[in-house]
């Protein structure tokens, strides 16, 4: 069930300092020098506002760029094993956009669909998501393409929405939204009639998600997807700041006494993704990485989890050197 | 602009090119790279300041190759790619054409290394002003600070190779980041697998890179990486009095020496 | 609630050191915990992680046979960092192994049934496991015929093992080397896998193939078995991309809709038809 | 009474020498019974000109506070020219590394022939007390402690 209220503006930082007491590191957006962040942050002030994006995404709080898996002493005969038990903090993650917190969704799916990940669930459980509804989009937005919306509750505990009295709308939307407003109920108001549809941005569909991954099956064979790799440059940089993408490459760092193995981002976008040590690769042209990422999320992935991997941020689109604007391509794909 | 595409349609017309790489409206109006193959094509060329890539990384790569003759719409950073690449042996001279559009917008077709060497000795440096102040801002500072500093942009590194992929000198089949028997350079982006990338990156591009500053604009997290790259060529330059995309013929700085090379720190 | 972390390998000693082939090993490893020896089980088609710690992990199959219990083995070329960092350990030396991971060989929709075996070079590891398994369980299966090649006489594997196969009357080994490979005492044939199938020309009736070997032996078999009139449900192989987790979440070894690691690496014909040729 | 232990500082050096000069020096040194600073860790090489700056930057990366880089004389290379080679690299690479901040001053290039022994010991002295007048290098240290999640 969920409950809606409202904070003001000077509420939020008697909830900000609430929460510190309570132990929790507060993770929102911060600006230095124009590059929005996911930073540790102690008042609302310090959270960035005219921002639309982080530039990476939120999935660094459960899915760190690098992360030890285990650790190892070597000796002549023997090796001593140490499990990785990462020290992690209650933390809330402020302000994230509906299409971020959508994300973890996709993140749970690949990290616990048979084997439970421990890392990642570890940090699952110690994080509350305190979504922020969105009031503008850009042209490389397409939530609503993909199921999503600029105020979608989805994978938020609680979700904010600006109103034009300068306070926000409280959407209490989990047990651990609800454990957040009992840190300070007084904190919140009632809210009367609030039009939460009318404060946010308006953004069209673009496509069909369903009907593309309908599609997609038929179109493997396609030139489309050589076509429209031409101008990619087959770097990581769509992969690693994408909220849902979860590949991971697996690294080990040792001397000869001692050791540790690493989990890092990975993308299959790089051509050294699948490559073989004997030099056989089974995705050899950029035309078929380019293939598997668009397939990966919207056919794969969906034909196994019910979903899209993909949440129609448009962090991908911003990060690419060579604009390769996603919500472009599938439009395209849909129209072929 | 018309001029251009005009141009454009002509040679693939008479079959002076197959494919015509340029630039086009992207996202939000941003110009990005552009691929025409048929006269269709080559109406969503455009040309104007903004077009301010480096395209030249696009001429070695396999997809483009199998295309046949190509010809580029070229800026500066584009033209002096083009002349390293040539003399680097990744290019045959005068294999591509390149169509320089001036401010009026008439196109001069530049079909040889040495119309490209004349044509690029006249262009301004290639180094922004912004990026000369930082430059020198950099140079300003104590050691102690310019650690912090780099520790610091450094950080923000997720190794997602962009800075690599988008620079037209990183053509390499297999990168020393790639090799793993020994692993050089850690894959993992922690602090020191960045600085270590980071530097291997800058010393194997001095003497080579043309100060495009594409991989400091590829870079997602906005690190300024390019002023790495730019200060490695600089060094060459100011040292060994040679620079990369100069010329289509250019020795290799850091592959040959001369007997007086001039040094005062060695003992 | 702490939970199990799924990237942990069991430590194992390498009990026994076997060179096969130039640059070709066979490790049989024994688990240090005698707890976690009890509890192990696994099938024949399956697969680990091997570590060897300083170099990290390395995906390959399971050599030996589920029916002989208290070890596994393993068969590898030193290639990559980790097979070359493998191939200088020595016996009584430890590495980890993850594992079992991915799915395995029916046996028991092949009760009754002929088995052919088809493998090339290096690929006769995965298909020992399951030779060795049919052997164990005899009166299961009718004829059983295994074709088996290797570039040249050098590169043959389990070479002892080869001679028992060729001593046993239960089981038709057919044994040859490439055009060129041969020595001038090599009693074996000469010539292509593929070809010699094909003068083989083995009846598909009743019969389950199990073939494995490098892409271009797979493309060449695969085509001719069907002329044989195998149909594509009783073909059997057993893919082998790269991997890091083994649990269907790095990502790597994602073709079409499956994780090879998990829906894998064992398909039958018609299921690979399925997928993208992407392996 | 308490008994004041030694704290000072010891530094770790790591020497690459090329095997045909200074090793050779490094050597005569030796035979010499000329006495210097054991603080250092020779690595012998074949030439100068196969110091590749990531040995450089692992020295530093595995916990050296100093590092020596020495060869042949200019003109007395085993290989003819291995040392001018490096010579170029090193003269970009001292200026790039400044560039990004690291310090310098541990970092000592030198040409020392199969007859400087004494040259040698002296130069090992002078380094090794820089170096210890200089510290741990934290500098690099916080960047391996920086660690990972």
């Amino acid at each position: 069930m969920t409950t809606i209220l409202k904070i003001s503006a000077e509420s939020l930082e008697a909830l900000f300092a609430a929460l510190g007491d309570s132990g929790r590191r507060i993770l929102g957006p911060t600006e230095t020098d124009g590059r929005v962040d996911l930073g540790e942050v102690q008042t609302p002030a310090q959270v960035a506002d005219a921002h639309l994006q982080l530039t990476l995404s939120a999935k660094e709080a459960v899915f760190p760029r690098v992360e030890r898996l285990l650790s190892y002493k070597t000796m002549p005969g023997k090796v001593e094993l140490n499990d990785a038990e990462p020290d992690i903090q209650p933390t809330v993650l402020f302000g994230l956009r509906p299409c971020e917190a959508s994300g973890f969704g996709s993140l749970d799916s690949v990290f616990n669909w048979d084997s439970r990940d421990k890392f990642f669930n570890a940090r699952v459980e110690q994080m509350t998501v305190v979504g922020l509804s969105c009031t503008q989009a850009d042209d490389a937005c397409f939530c609503t393409s993909v199921g999503g919306g600029p105020g979608s509750t989805k994978g938020s505990d609680l979700l904010l929405t600006p109103l034009a009295d300068g306070h926000y709308l409280v959407e209490i939307l989990t047990a651990k939204g609800e454990e957040i407003q009992a840190l300070a109920p007084h904190l919140f108001q009632p809210a009367v009639n609030e039009d939460k549809e009318a404060l946010l941005a308006k953004l069209e569909p673009h496509f069909d998600r369903e009907a593309l991954t309908a599609k997609l099956p038929g179109l493997f064979t396609s030139e489309l997807w050589a076509e429209q790799s031409l101008r990619c440059v087959g770097c990581g940089a769509c992969a690693f700041v994408c909220p849902t993408c979860a590949c991971f490459d697996i690294q080990e760092e040792a001397d000869t006494k001692e050791g540790q193995r690493l989990r890092c981002w990975d993308s299959c976008g790089l051509r050294q993704f699948t490559l073989h040590a004997s030099g056989h690769n089974p995705r050899s042209a950029q035309a078929e990485r380019w293939r598997q990422r668009i397939y990966h999320k919207f056919s794969y992935f969906p034909q196994r989890f019910g979903e899209a991997m993909c949440v129609g941020c448009g962090k991908c689109t911003r990060a690419c050197p060579v604009d390769m604007n996603l919500k472009e391509h599938l439009t395209q794909a849909c129209g072929t | 602009m018309e001029v251009l595409r005009n141009k454009a349609q002509d040679l693939l017309a008479q079959g002076q090119a197959q494919i015509v790489i340029g630039y086009e409206a992207g996202t939000g109006g941003i110009r990005r790279p552009s691929f025409a193959r048929t006269a269709a094509d080559t109406a969503r060329l455009v040309w104007d300041a903004d077009c301010i890539s480096n395209l030249a990384g696009y001429l070695t790569r396999p997809e483009i190759k199998r295309m046949g003759k190509t010809a580029i719409v070229a800026n500066a950073s584009t033209l002096r790619a083009l002349l390293q690449l040539t003399a680097e042996r990744q290019l045959a001279e005068d294999a591509v054409l390149a169509l320089a559009v001036a401010e009026d917008g008439t196109v001069t077709e530049l079909a040889t290394a040495q119309a490209v060497t004349d044509h690029v000795a006249a262009l301004p440096d290639a180094l922004s002003a912004a990026d000369r102040e930082q430059m020198n801002l950099l140079a300003s500072m104590s050691r102690e600070e310019r650690w912090v500093y780099w520790e610091k942009e450094l950080q923000r590194c997720i190794k997602c190779y962009a800075c690599r992929s988008s620079c037209p000198m990183c053509y390499c089949g297999t990168c020393t980041m790639d090799c793993n028997k020994p692993q050089w350079v850690p894959v993992p982006s922690h602090a020191l697998g960045n600085l270590e990338y980071h530097t291997v990156r800058a010393m194997h591009l001095a003497g080579r890179c043309v100060e495009c500053g594409e991989c400091g604009r590829a870079c997602p997290v906005g690190i300024p990486i390019h002023l790495l790259t730019c200060f490695a060529e600089e060094s060459v330059h100011q040292q060994f009095g040679q620079k990369a995309g100069a010329s289509a013929k250019l020795d290799y700085a850091l592959g040959t020496f001369r007997p007086d090379d001039k040094e005062s720190f060695i003992r | 609630m702490a939970e199990r972390n799924i990237y942990l390998p069991y430590l194992m000693r390498i009990a026994k050191i076997t060179d096969e082939a130039p640059a070709v090993k066979t490790f049989r490893l024994e688990f240090i915990n005698p707890e976690e020896a009890a509890n192990f089980e696994f099938h024949t088609g399956q697969f680990g992680m091997y570590t060897a710690f300083g170099e990290g992990e390395s995906t390959f199959c399971i050599a030996s046979s589920p029916t002989r219990k208290g070890y596994i083995e393993c068969t590898f070329r030193a290639v990559g960092r980790v097979t070359s960092a493998l191939a200088t350990k020595e016996e009584g030396d430890v590495i980890g192994f993850r594992g079992p991971c991915g799915n395995l060989f029916p046996l028991e929709q092949w009760r009754g049934r002929n088995l052919l075996f088809i493998a090339g070079g290096i690929a006769l590891p995965p298909l020992r496991s399951v030779i060795w398994n049919c052997l164990d369980q005899r009166d299961w299966f009718e004829k059983i015929t295994v074709v088996y090649g290797a570039r040249s006489v050098a590169d043959l594997v389990y070479k002892h093992e080869l001679q028992d196969w060729e001593a046993r009357p239960d089981i038709d080994l057919v044994v040859t080397v490439d055009p060129g490979g041969e020595t001038a005492d090599w009693k074996g044939k000469v010539g292509f896998v593929p070809h010699v199938v094909e003068q083989l020309a083995p009846p598909s009736e009743n019969t389950v193939a199990i073939v494995c070997g490098p892409p271009v032996m797979i493309r060449f078999t695969l085509p001719l078995l069907e002329k044989l009139g195998f149909t594509p449900d009783s073909v059997y192989t057993t893919l082998e991309n790269r991997m890091k987790c083994g649990h269907g979440k790095c990502g790597r070894c994602n073709t079409g809709t499956s994780f090879i690691c998990k829906d894998g690496p064992v398909y039958t014909l018609a299921q690979l038809r399925e997928l993208p040729a992407e392996y | 009474m308490a008994t004041k232990v030694a704290t000072q500082f010891e530094p770790k050096i790591t020497a690459f020498v090329c095997n045909w000069c200074t090793y050779a020096g490094a050597d005569l040194t030796g035979t010499s019974r000329t006495k210097y600073q054991s603080n250092v860790r020779v690595i012998r090489l074949p030439c100068t000109g196969r110091v590749d700056f990531m040995l450089i930057q692992k020295a530093f990366a595995r916990g050296s506070d100093g590092i020596i880089v020495s060869g042949c004389h200019p003109n007395d290379c085993h290989y003819t020219s291995g040392n001018y080679h490096a010579r170029r690299r090193w003269m970009v690479f001292t200026e790039l590394m400044n560039f990004i901040g690291a310090d310098m001053r541990r970092i000592t290039f030198s040409w020392v022939s199969a007859a400087e022994g004494a040259k040698w010991a002296a130069l090992v002295d002078e380094v090794t007390n820089t170096v210890r007048e200089l510290g741990p290098y934290t500098e690099y240290q916080r960047l391996i402690d920086a660690g990972v999640a």
